[in-house]
């Protein structure tokens, strides 16, 4: 959408109102807000809450990718469903909670799971990336794409009591600019043995603990998309250092940030010597599935 | 737990995150003393470490969702005094007195 | 309400299913939550998430309360009301929403703010408190009122880029015994001058920042509802040592965990010699408001 | 910011939150470099601190939103390497080189 260049709407001065009177925001904040775009991949234990916040807080357009149906198992920690949304795509349920909470967000619909066929003409048309999803294969498409587009990408994920949540390919220059960001790769260049992987549906998660995650991705893609340009130039303030912020419910401390390497100067997407392309991804030659592996139920943690 | 300070030895502080508590009788911190040196009389390191925590430490017979090829398996991360590995030399950081040391599995639900 | 020993309903294994096969709730834990009661004092930008995760959860009765309605203004941060719902009371609008998300909890509305006229009737009848609220008077009265009934106390609060969270009077042990919890007076004994009071309303407030105190209060609510008995006795193993998290959006880190004092001897509410007692509260005798001030505009920070 | 090491000063890191940062020209964390002895000779403890951050550093002219009676106002917690300071002696506490000292203002919003 255009740039617009006007001011608020008198509604919006008093539904953002608390949040524009901060120095962090402002009013040129709500304007960046407006004029935003964010895609949220996955619309489950983190991507509801995330997405609740994002569509409050006046985020332009949301842009909702999901394949699944709500099932009754989700709704303890899945806030946008509800009890008579049981079997509506999470795509649709969300959409009308998101709408009723702020009619004022385009609300953009991807019904199915991403793929490497459709993830560059996907995420192409956003600001930004959330990573909800549940699989080390989603996880690494994404970030590839995001690498390729240029674009921020907010990942989270969470498991019985633990979270993790990162920010990745921010800055999101191009490959081999070693300024930029690091990337999914660049922190987990090989995937995990498939067998040590284990899903909320195995390992159970509580409620709180993916709600927390979603939020603060909220929270750091408000941050990325309303940082003011540093007043020496026209770019954007340097970026926060790269850092993963681990959640443990059942741990004193409960949070901890690590910081994080930059860019790895072998990464197979985001360095000079990338073999992950645009091409390998739209020809579908590339397989996340085959990469990440599968695995016999028996052997599974 | 250690004893008195002891040449040959160093206190460290061993902890688990993500899932990976479970290969160590659910415990997420502890407290260790290890050699100073290695086998070869060399200064131990993070390889020496992982080793140790093996062969000596974990119960759990599922070495493999633990380490592959002699070293940490792809999907944890290794964190000395809460920063990434790779920013310290990875497996051949030389382990020093109350070092804090962190293996987090990488989380993928949603 | 009787302690239920049967095992769950059918739906109730299904929809709580990811969270039952967790070590840290299990069965029991279900169980616990499913015979225990919430009061949540305020249903705005702290109260909306804490509800909507802790009926989620399962718990078996959850109370509001609130004595205000939607605003629009409200709608950034407070999602579980909506646009439809500007006007209506929160406790109402909460109460749709939430039966909605989880028809099995039972919602009792308290409409109207609590006094020191009201506060002992309404939170005896709770196992743990919730205080979201809004005003130094409101969590001075909820921490007394909680130390006098011997319930533990969940206390949030947010303002801007910040939040704090405590778990107060936990284990919620008589005034007197010095292995109780810690309350609010102990931490802060005296109420900040009232023109060093600064409201949402004045300051601002990111929706996200408020969301995640308010979730994670859900959380401790659930960890301290969910505790397993210690095998060597019948009571609860030890609670945590008192803490504060504090929470800054825009620092590195985030998060950090700050280890309080433990219950002060000449505490005026917890200690030995306390002077606030349940005849006190009940003859309106206490004046919280005149406790706390109030402040010429003028003067306001 | 502090120079090299000096017998007569401490080198401390002093940080903000809740809103007090607005108090010090909006900055969250300083480094100080203060004298190790107060006015009478004795080591500089948090009161000395106290006094040491209105005199000479808070720029703000609303003194009395940081202090009150000669120490920091109700309503202000002060932690000293990330414990209150009730437990390490309140203001009588004596600042040792490399300390953190906190001062965060409670909240009340919701
Ligand atoms: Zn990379
Ligand atoms: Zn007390």
């Amino acid at each position: 959408p255009p740039q617009r260049r006007w001011p608020l709407e008198a509604n919006e001065y008093k539904r953002y109102g608390r949040q524009l009177i901060m120095p962090e925001i402002g009013l040129q904040g709500q304007l960046r807000l407006k004029t935003a775009s964010v895609l949220i991949v996955g619309v489950g234990g983190l991507g509801c809450p995330a997405a609740a916040y994002l569509v409050g807080a006046g985020v332009g357009k949301v842009g909702l990718v999901d394949g699944d149906t709500v099932e009754e198992s989700n709704l303890h920690r899945q806030i946008l469903h509800s009890t008579a949304k049981v079997n509506m795509t999470k795509v649709e349920s969300a959409m009308i909670a998101l709408h009723s909470l702020n009619p004022n967000v385009e609300l953009v619909p991807h019904q199915g799971r991403l793929t490497p066929e459709t993830a560059l003409s996907t995420l192409q048309h956003y600001d930004i990336v959330l990573d909800c999803t549940d699989t080390p294969a989603s996880r690494y498409l994404i970030s590839d794409t995001c690498v390729l587009l240029g674009k921020p990408l907010v990942s989270a994920s969470a498991l019985r009591t633990d979270g993790q949540l990162m920010v990745l390919n921010n800055p999101p220059l191009p490959p081999g600019n070693t300024s930029g960001g690091p990337c999914y790769r660049c922190v987990f260049p090989k995937p995990p043995p498939a067998e040590s992987v284990v899903t909320c549906g195995d390992g159970g998660i509580l409620g709180p603990v993916v709600g927390t995650m979603g939020i603060l991705q909220a929270l750091e893609a408000i941050k990325v998309l309303t940082k003011q340009p540093s007043a020496s130039s026209n770019d954007s303030a340097p970026a926060d250092p790269p850092s993963l912020l681990i959640f443990s419910a059942y741990s004193n401390p409960m949070f901890r940030t690590i910081r994080l390497r930059t860019r790895k100067l072998k990464c197979a997407v985001c360095s000079a010597h990338a073999t992950v392309t645009p091409e390998a991804l739209n020809s579908g030659s590339m397989d996340y599935v085959q990469f990440c592996g599968t695995v016999d139920p028996v052997d599974a943690l | 737990m250690s004893d008195a300070k002891d040449e040959g030895t160093i206190g460290i502080t061993v902890e688990f995150s993500g899932g990976l508590e479970m290969l160590f009788s659910n415990e997420r911190k502890l407290s260790l003393t290890i050699p100073a040196k290695d086998e070869d009389g060399t200064r131990s390191n993070i390889a020496f470490l992982v080793r140790h925590l093996c062969d000596t430490v974990m119960k759990d017979p599922r070495k493999e969702l633990f380490v592959l090829d002699d070293t940490v398996r792809p999907g944890i991360l290794v964190l000395i005094n809460d920063a990434d590995w790779e920013l310290e030399g990875e497996d051949k950081y030389e382990i020093e007195e109350g070092d804090n040391i962190l293996f987090v599995s990488t989380l993928h639900g949603g």
